[in-house]
């Protein structure tokens, strides 16, 4: 056997970079606990913030690279950095950016008190982006489950008997959807003998899908998988309670990232079967998407708690963008990265905004942390409060010019070009139906007498500090001024997706 | 001469404006007498406007400024002053202007004075505008501006229910006509391209004349309503419900003239489409004696006068109709003269009985009422027909024409309409002024009206007289220079003179008879009990023939509960309950289904399996159809799919 | 002796993954679940090892151990959750857990 | 500054009304007329400004938005728009000078800078995109309105208002969406601007679905029938401001849509959905008046009077020729102004007697002689009186589509009878009689605020009605090379036919580039 030899530039780490800076970050934050514990959470928060700058800035040379060079391979050819990578990551790490200083609220919580729960947070960041960064089942794999695994642990950690429940519905869940993508993975592994993305659709092509049979069952094992992470019916059952269980930022953070790293595994994995002319997957998709959304906004209606009627508009809008997955085109496909990030800065608005409103403990006689009820006559009590929390809602329910509705229409538009019209006028109407139940938050806020038993017991800001204002305002702005941003955005968006070959 | 047109024209409008500012405020006379005077100022305009025309033989045409101009349509607000509009011109303001002084004593005591000569000053710039428009859309302006006079003076004292009514009646069925009549001028506009009468009547002999008759109809329905003709007769004989003098001035002389104006007026449309000219005749016969019965029975002065008015306009559609357009303007402007002079009459009854209007409560008021008495007299001797007033030459010419142009059923119910003319006219002279007195036991004390009433009617008195003979010459000259100018005459003197005299004979014996009838000693105010009150021929013509009551049970009944059911059903149970519903179903799909979110973990692990083993199915489905694809389509082409 | 092919390492496979499938399903207690959770994972690293030995490629045998590895960090994750639901619940039984619905 | 007015003319009252957080709440009326008149005045320079000898834009601002998907911002006013423009300018003006007191008024007055801001933003944008972004954020304040301020059934009502418009403008926005992928199939370059998309020929195939997708937006907005359920609801709970400005500006927005989109944009389609349409129109007209005639409400009586005069407006926008579009433009004015006055009136007997039952009323005459004069006024405008600015609207209206279709139009033209009949049997109720109940004996007539915004209304009324052509003649110079575009650009004889060749240069038109196959 001759010495293993490989040069140092061949394996070029440089792709590893922002993987690794969190993970180093959550080292270092462990270490420090241990050589001097009890030190404020503001230390934690910024130790990860200076950490996710670092990954931001790792991103932005990768960026670089990517448009100087083309897609890049690192790392025994494991490490896959190309646009989707790129742009995925920067989604993930910026909404990180925002979502950990939300723990500096004014009330105390269990969790921001542990530093392990920043430990964690940045472990589960670095586990996406190595998700996202690779076409290697196994890495796709050890990304998603150390991701997964830190998140389950995170949800437990806000220490409330639904925060358990939660966490330990989510984790059996995800249990089981691990088990399906490593059996569809074995699938796809027998079928081809490979277990990277790129050579197992070679080999099928080559092969010409002479084994059509078990390729599908391996997409369904995948896509049960993925059903999962992106919660699309019927495999969503776990996001309400998730969502209600975990505190506002986790759920707002749970709305974003894993879904944006799963949607692009997904792309990966789905595009080349759909460009295969593979009728079942479009069908399958069609449906799944279908359902999804429309099933999902129609759930929504009938709830009473804000935050799981979010969790229902966040699936829905999975659906919507799923959709980006079934038209794959280039544009659909930049349209997928353009309505995440707006929706990104949408959603952290209205988490942020149901955060400040929270309450240390259960009021008695209140069902749930955030029903409706609580938001009665909003606008007579805080007038500014009430109308950025309705912005949010109406940029979520697509009304322009907030920022959601570009995402919206590009979607729709990306579904027009692409052939297709039916689907295209189902997106447009769930969105009307979406319409009515972010239009009831608004009806309670400005069109309701506020509750006289609620107005002493509810300061709708108890949790409000300096930063989660700043958090808010620039969530704010950023969906007014969405129209300012978009045409960068796209092209930016189009450009790298255009140049990773989707 | 423009100077003297605008004058003419807008004089009233002033004195309209002039009321106006007072129309909320107290009885202010002068706010009767300025308008009055601005009506005359309009009149000594018109007349000279008259002599110059007469004189010149030439007409002032002016354009104001444009109204609507956009594609190819036109109009501007231009004005004529012709031989017909000048005749037009000068019955509105000579009438309006008595009318005017009239009512400064007839509304003495109403405190609605002011708002009142607002109105009647309104009016009579809206007939103006009406009758000098060159061109359709103006004269629809007056036509609707009248209109809108109407209803505003029917419903003059608005706390009555029967006044409030009547005025909405009117306003609706003429509205229906109206239509008829905007419908025409739409078609003259696509057609002709344009709606000045110059222009449009010059392009018509080049049109298809399926589509003349079809404007020729659409016209005359806008002219039926103005004019009250069957079947849009009945509000006129309601809108009896505004004060008199607007009855005189509106309801007799001049609006209900407005469509035979427009006939006249677009004669050079209609002589070229004689069949709707003969249906427009035989309607005008029908109408003639149609509202001559109705009259008979009626016992209510106005109403009788009111039912008088329609059938005298059913002897000028008559005429019109058989092409005599000059004899109809001819009779046109002498009825205007004694109808207006016989309803001012009954005003003065009116008001000296304190608004009774039933003549069998009356009798003998001529002792108190000499003046009057001796006015309606005159006034219903013109509109008799009898030698040498007014209605001799007028009405006597149609029956002429219409002997002259061979349609004998026309002559013969024109003829017989004569007679019951004379009859009922003379029939509530009788009851009013002669015979027993049967008013002071009811409580009444008759006086005689002010003297500035009495001598304010006395031009349309001397009018009523010597306009039939003095006029008729120098009439037939001016307008038939517009018109055409048929000359009627027998080319038999024997038959002239048999049925000239036959005519008079037949009248004066029917005026005797009703004399006879109603001036005996045993009048009594009807109870119904009396058998001719129950026979079936007097029910019919006191109620009018049931029209009015068809109207309400079949039209207007239907109407008010076809709007409750569209409104109550149609509209809230089906139309918005399908919307309403689809929303419902929508909710109620979340409210049934949300059951899967049911909390339980194991039924959410079930759910993933689930999901999993639908696909997986749906693979096994798929992947064996492909796989077995060759003997699919075997079996299939074999089942003949 | 029947000659033991790749077929039947996969048969196998697929038996337990079934086995782990209606384990996860019917189980109501929180520690079988688990247990259910960690024959599904393994019934595929039975196939990986297979499918690696049948092309002569490590690949598959990497996996396995991936998966070994993350079946082991899951139960440490899940054993924690276990024992903070059973110290405020005293049970460890799925229906307990059903606060949240609809 | 002239050149930039159009942003000026939308952003002014925006950026008031984030100012007008600031100012106290016993100063914001006198902040908010204030506002409203600046804006007023400012549209009156417009006007001013305005060369109403020229057919095309004018005033044309373009700035990009998302350049790479051909969106731009792109402002322009021609005939067509520029009086509805001022309209609303002026409505918002009058609106708030005469709000009466009510609870939050501040969040009134700001709502409606921030509706005129809407308002003026869809009349002038010639980018379908910034339309549609216009035409939806309308919706947000006027649900606001009607959902705070309204009547019992407020939130229902407004909620409807809302979702019921957002929903077929959503459709819309597919169609929208398609026109942009046709032009960019024809072209290779995506453009939203609408002057681009007049230069497109589509195979009457598209056209006709477009036009069903443009159709469901802008027929809910209007509202016609079946569509218009919503609209009694909206009025009926919305306060007097809220339905003054419905009926006045936000109707016209789809009706104004009809003309800015469907007409030249699908020439063909038009042709071909003209009956169907004009048969809706009738239904609307007829149907509707029916309906008004059985309420028991006199605002209800207003309202769905309001939606039968709309079928007139859609009518002469179908008779595809210049003297209807012409008359129809006209008419959204005339009707902006009349039922505007008609519900501002409604809404000053609402406030002296908290009840719009005409049961409730009778004699009021006697009572208040100069609100039933204004009252008679506007009502006779209502009926389309002559010399009333409702009169030369209809009658254009009603005359364009006569030459299209005899019988349809005598039906149509049944409105002067329907709308009379309903409108004298309110009036008659609500003045007429003798006073019955004891609360009306001593009701104040108008007062000086409500005064102030009805006597300018009383004028326009009669002053456009009388002598229409300052507003008649942009409109017609406008609507003329609309036509000539919409005749060039048909393809099927049918088309060809119906819309008439004015043989006019017409300038804004280029020869289209690429037909799409």
């Amino acid at each position: 056997m001759n010495p293993v030899d490989i040069s140092i530039e061949s394996l070029n780490l440089i792709t590893l970079a922002p993987m690794v800076i969190p993970i180093i970050g959550a080292l270092f934050i462990l270490i420090i606990d241990m050589f001097k514990g009890g030190l404020d959470k503001s230390l934690y928060v910024m130790l990860s913030l200076l950490f996710l700058f670092m990954d931001f800035g790792a991103l932005l040379n990768a960026a670089g690279l990517f448009s100087q060079s083309g897609t890049m391979m690192g790392v025994f050819d494991v490490m896959l950095i190309d646009g989707l990578a790129i742009i995925s990551q920067f989604i993930i790490v910026g909404a990180s950016i925002f979502f950990i200083p939300l723990v500096l609220t004014n009330k105390r919580f269990h969790e921001s008190s542990y530093p392990e729960y920043f430990a964690l947070f940045l472990f589960m960041i670095g586990g996406f982006q190595f998700m996202v960064a690779t076409d290697n089942l196994i890495l796709i794999f050890v990304g998603l489950e150390t991701a997964s695994l830190a998140l389950y642990t995170l949800i437990a950690m806000h220490n409330r008997n639904r925060s358990f429940e939660a966490a330990v519905k989510y984790f059996t869940m995800g249990a089981l959807a691990a088990g399906f993508f490593s059996f569809g993975s074995m699938i796809f592994y027998a079928l081809t003998g490979s277990i990277e993305i790129n050579q197992i659709a070679k080999v099928l092509e080559a092969d010409n899908y002479s084994n059509i049979g078990f390729v599908l069952v391996a997409v369904v094992f995948m896509l049960a998988s993925f059903g999962f992470k992106l919660s699309l019916i019927p495999f969503h059952t776990w996001a309400p309670d998730v969502y209600e269980g975990s505190s506002a930022p986790m759920a707002g953070y749970l709305s974003i990232v894993p879904k944006i790293a799963a949607f692009v595994v997904s792309m990966r994995l789905f595009e080349f079967l759909i460009h295969s002319n593979i009728v079942w997957v479009e069908i399958v998709l069609y449906i799944t998407v279908v359902i999804t959304m429309t099933m999902a906004n129609i759930w929504a209606l009938v709830q009473t708690d804000v935050k799981r009627m979010l969790a229902y508009s966040s699936i829905s809008h999975a659906g919507f963008v799923m959709a980006a997955i079934l038209i794959s085109t280039t544009q659909a496909n930049s349209a997928l990265f353009l309505y995440w990030i707006l929706f990104s800065f949408t959603n952290l608005g209205a988490f942020a905004m149901l955060w400040i409103s929270r309450q240390k403990y259960l009021p008695a006689g209140q069902s749930s942390d955030q029903n409706y009820e609580k938001f009665s006559g909003l606008v007579k009590t805080s007038p500014v409060a009430a109308s950025i929390m309705a912005l949010f809602m109406l940029s979520l329910a697509g009304l322009p010019p907030f920022a959601l509705f570009w995402g919206k229409m590009y979607m729709i538009s990306s579904a027009i070009t692409g052939g297709y019209t039916i689907l295209a006028l189902i997106m447009a109407l769930n969105s009307a139906i979406a319409g009515y139940y972010y239009l009831k938050l608004i009806v309670y806020m400005f069109m309701k007498e506020p509750s006289v038993a609620h107005e002493q017991s509810v300061n709708i800001s108890s949790n409000i500090t300096l930063s989660l204002k700043t958090i808010i305002g620039v969530a704010t702005i950023g969906t007014i001024f969405a129209f300012l941003a978009v045409n960068p955005i796209l092209e930016f968006v189009t450009a790298f997706v255009y140049k990773s070959g989707y | 001469m423009e100077k003297y047109l605008y004058i003419a024209l807008f004089a009233p409008l002033v004195g309209s404006l002039f009321a106006a500012l007072f129309g909320a405020s107290k009885k202010t006379l002068f706010a009767g007498i300025i308008p009055s005077f601005l009506i005359f100022v309009s009149f000594v305009a018109s007349s000279i406007l008259l002599v110059y025309v007469l004189k010149t033989g030439s007409i002032v045409h002016v354009e104001m400024m444009t109204w609507m101009a956009t594609g190819d349509l036109y109009i501007p607000f231009g004005f004529v002053v012709d031989q017909i509009s000048v005749t037009m011109m000068m019955v509105v303001t000579l009438v309006s202007t008595v009318v005017h002084v009239y009512a400064i004593g007839y509304m003495d005591h109403d405190k609605g004075f002011n708002r009142f000569f607002s109105y009647l000053s309104a009016f009579v710039f809206s007939m103006m505008i009406l009758v000098m428009s060159d061109n359709f859309a103006g004269l629809f302006i007056g036509w609707e501006g009248v209109g809108l006079c109407s209803w505003l003076l029917i419903g003059f004292w608005y706390h009555k229910e029967s006044a409030t009514w009547a005025a909405n009646e009117a306003f609706i069925m003429n509205r229906i006509a109206d239509l008829g009549m905007l419908i025409g001028i739409f078609l003259i506009y696509w057609h002709t391209g344009t709606l000045q009468y110059a222009e449009a009547f010059a392009a018509m002999p080049d049109l298809d004349p399926e589509i003349l008759t079809w404007m020729g109809i659409f016209l005359f329905i806008g002219a039926m309503g103005k004019s009250a003709q069957f079947p849009l007769h009945t509000w006129l004989a309601d809108a009896m419900e505004g004060p008199t003098p607007v009855s005189a001035l509106i309801h007799a002389a001049t609006m209900v003239t407005a469509g035979v104006y427009l006939v006249v007026r677009s004669n050079e449309l209609y002589a070229l489409i004689p069949h709707v000219g003969l249906f427009i005749a035989s309607l005008g016969a029908f109408v003639a004696i149609f509202a001559a019965t109705m009259a008979l029975v009626n016992r209510d002065i106005k109403r009788v006068i009111a039912y008088s008015t329609l059938s005298q306009l059913g002897y000028m559609f008559a005429a019109v109709g058989l092409g005599a357009y000059w004899v109809a303007l001819f009779h046109l402007m002498a009825h205007a003269f004694f109808k207006a002079l016989l309803f001012l009459g009954a005003g003065n009854v009116m008001h000296a009985m304190k608004d009774e209007l039933d003549p069998f409560k009356m009798g003998g008021l001529g002792k108190s009422m000499k003046g009057t008495m001796i006015l309606m007299t005159v006034a219903s001797v013109a509109l008799a027909g009898i030698f040498p007033l007014a209605g001799f030459f007028s009405k006597d010419l149609i029956l002429e024409v219409a002997f002259i142009d061979q349609h004998f059923i026309i002559y013969g119910v024109l003829l017989l309409t004569a007679g019951l003319t004379a009859f009922y006219s003379f029939r509530i002279i009788a009851l009013i002024f002669h015979g027993e007195d049967r008013h002071t036991s009811l409580g009444h004390h008759p006086h005689e009206a002010y003297k500035f009433m009495l001598w304010a009617m006395s031009p349309l008195l001397i009018l009523a007289v010597i306009s039939g003979f003095l006029f008729k010459g120098g009439f037939f000259e001016m307008v038939t220079q517009l018109l055409p100018a048929t000359e009627y005459h027998i080319e038999s003197v024997t038959t002239y003179w048999i049925i000239t005299i036959g005519t008079q004979i037949f009248v004066l014996i029917a005026i005797f008879f009703a004399y006879k009838k109603y001036m005996c000693k045993s009048i009594k105010v009807p109870d119904g009990t009396s058998a001719m009150e129950n026979s079936f021929k007097y029910k019919l013509l006191i109620n009018q023939y049931y029209i009015p009551h068809f109207y309400e049970e079949y039209l207007t009944k239907p109407y008010r509960k076809l709007s409750i059911i569209f409104w109550e059903k149609i509209d809230m149970k089906i139309v918005d309950a399908s919307v309403d519903g689809i929303a419902k179903a929508i909710y109620a799909t979340g409210e049934k289904t949300r059951g899967m979110q049911s909390g339980n973990l194991s039924t959410m692990l079930k759910w993933m399996v689930a999901g999993l083993v639908i696909l997986l199915s749906l693979a096994v489905v798929f992947g064996l159809a492909a796989r077995h694809s060759v003997e699919i389509g075997t079996i299939l082409s074999g089942l003949g799919v | 002796m029947m000659e033991i092919g790749l077929n039947h390492y996969l048969v196998l496979s697929t038996i337990l993954f079934a086995i782990g499938l209606v384990g996860i399903m019917r189980r109501k207690n929180l520690l079988m679940l688990f247990f259910a959770t960690e024959i599904l994972l393994n019934s595929v690293n039975v196939a990986f090892v297979a499918i690696s030995h049948f092309y002569g490629d490590l690949t598959g045998q990497m996996f396995a151990f991936f998966v070994i590895a993350i079946a082991a960090s899951e139960v440490a994750v899940g054993l924690g959750l276990l024992i903070l639901w059973h110290k405020r619940h005293n049970n460890i039984d799925l229906d307990s857990m059903s606060t949240m619905k609809g | 500054m002239v050149d930039h007015i159009l942003s000026i003319l939308i952003f002014f009252p925006a950026v008031a009304a984030v100012l007008g957080f600031a100012v106290h709440k016993d100063s914001i009326r006198a902040y908010g007329i204030f506002i409203a008149i600046i804006e007023f005045a400012l549209s009156l320079w417009l006007w001013f400004c305005f060369d109403s000898t020229v057919s095309g834009m004018q005033f044309m601002e373009h700035l990009p938005l998302v350049s790479s998907f051909g969106i731009n911002y792109i402002l322009g006013v021609d005939g067509i728009s520029l009086f509805i423009v001022i309209l609303a300018s002026f409505f918002t003006m009058i609106g708030i000078a005469s709000l009466g007191e009510m609870k939050d008024i501040k969040n009134m007055i700001i709502t409606l800078l921030f509706l005129q801001m809407t308002m003026v933003g869809v009349f002038v944008a010639l980018d379908a995109i910034v339309f549609y972004i216009f035409w939806e954020l309308s919706l947000v304040p006027m649900l606001y309105i009607i959902g705070a301020w309204g009547g019992p059934l407020r939130i229902y009502a407004s909620v409807k208002f809302f979702l019921y418009t957002f929903a077929g403008s959503l459709v819309m926005l597919v169609g929208i969406l398609f026109m942009a992928y046709f032009y960019y199939q024809a072209t290779g370059v995506w453009s939203f601007a609408i002057l681009d998309w007049y230069r497109l020929i589509l195979p009457e195939t598209f056209q006709l679905w477009l036009f069903v997708a443009f159709f469901i937006g802008f027929a809910i907005k209007v509202p016609m029938f079946p569509f218009h359920t919503w609209l009694p609801y909206a009025h009926g709970q919305a306060p007097t401001i809220g339905s003054v400005i419905l009926a006045a500006i936000l109707l016209k927005m789809g009706t104004y849509a009809f003309i800015r989109f469907s007409l030249p944009l699908f020439p063909d389609a038009s042709v071909f959905f003209m009956f169907p349409i004009a048969i809706l129109a009738i239904i609307m007209i007829i149907y509707t008046a029916m309906v008004a005639y059985g309420q028991k409400d006199i605002k209800q009586v207003v309202a769905y009077s309001s939606v039968s005069h709309m079928g007139v407006i859609i009518l002469g926008t179908f008779a595809l020729n210049v003297e209807g579009i012409t008359g129809s433009v006209f008419l959204m004015i005339a009707h902006g102004v009349v039922s505007g006055a008609l519900f501002f009136l409604v809404g000053v007997i609402y406030d002296r007697r908290k009840t719009k039952l005409m049961s409730e009323f009778g004699g009021l005459a006697s009572v208040m002689p100069i609100y039933a004069t204004v009252f008679g006024l506007m009502l006779m405008a209502s009926v389309g009186m002559p010399l009333t600015i409702n009169f030369v609207g209809e009658f254009l209206s009603l005359l364009g589509f006569y030459k299209q279709s005899h019988i349809l139009t005598i039906l149509a033209g049944t409105a002067i009878i329907v709308g009379a009949i309903y409108m004298l049997t309110a009036y008659k109720k609500m003045f007429f009689g003798e006073v019955t109940k004891k609360e009306n004996k001593n009701l104040p007539d108008l007062n000086k605020r409500e005064l102030v915004a009805l006597l300018p209304l009383v004028v326009i009324t009669l002053w456009l009605g009388i002598y229409p052509k300052p507003v008649l003649e942009p409109i017609n110079n406008s609507v003329e090379p609309l036509v000539q575009l919409m005749h060039d650009k048909a393809i099927s004889e049918e088309a060809k036919k119906r819309i008439p060749n004015l043989s006019k240069g017409v300038e804004i038109i280029k020869t289209p580039t690429q037909e799409v196959n």
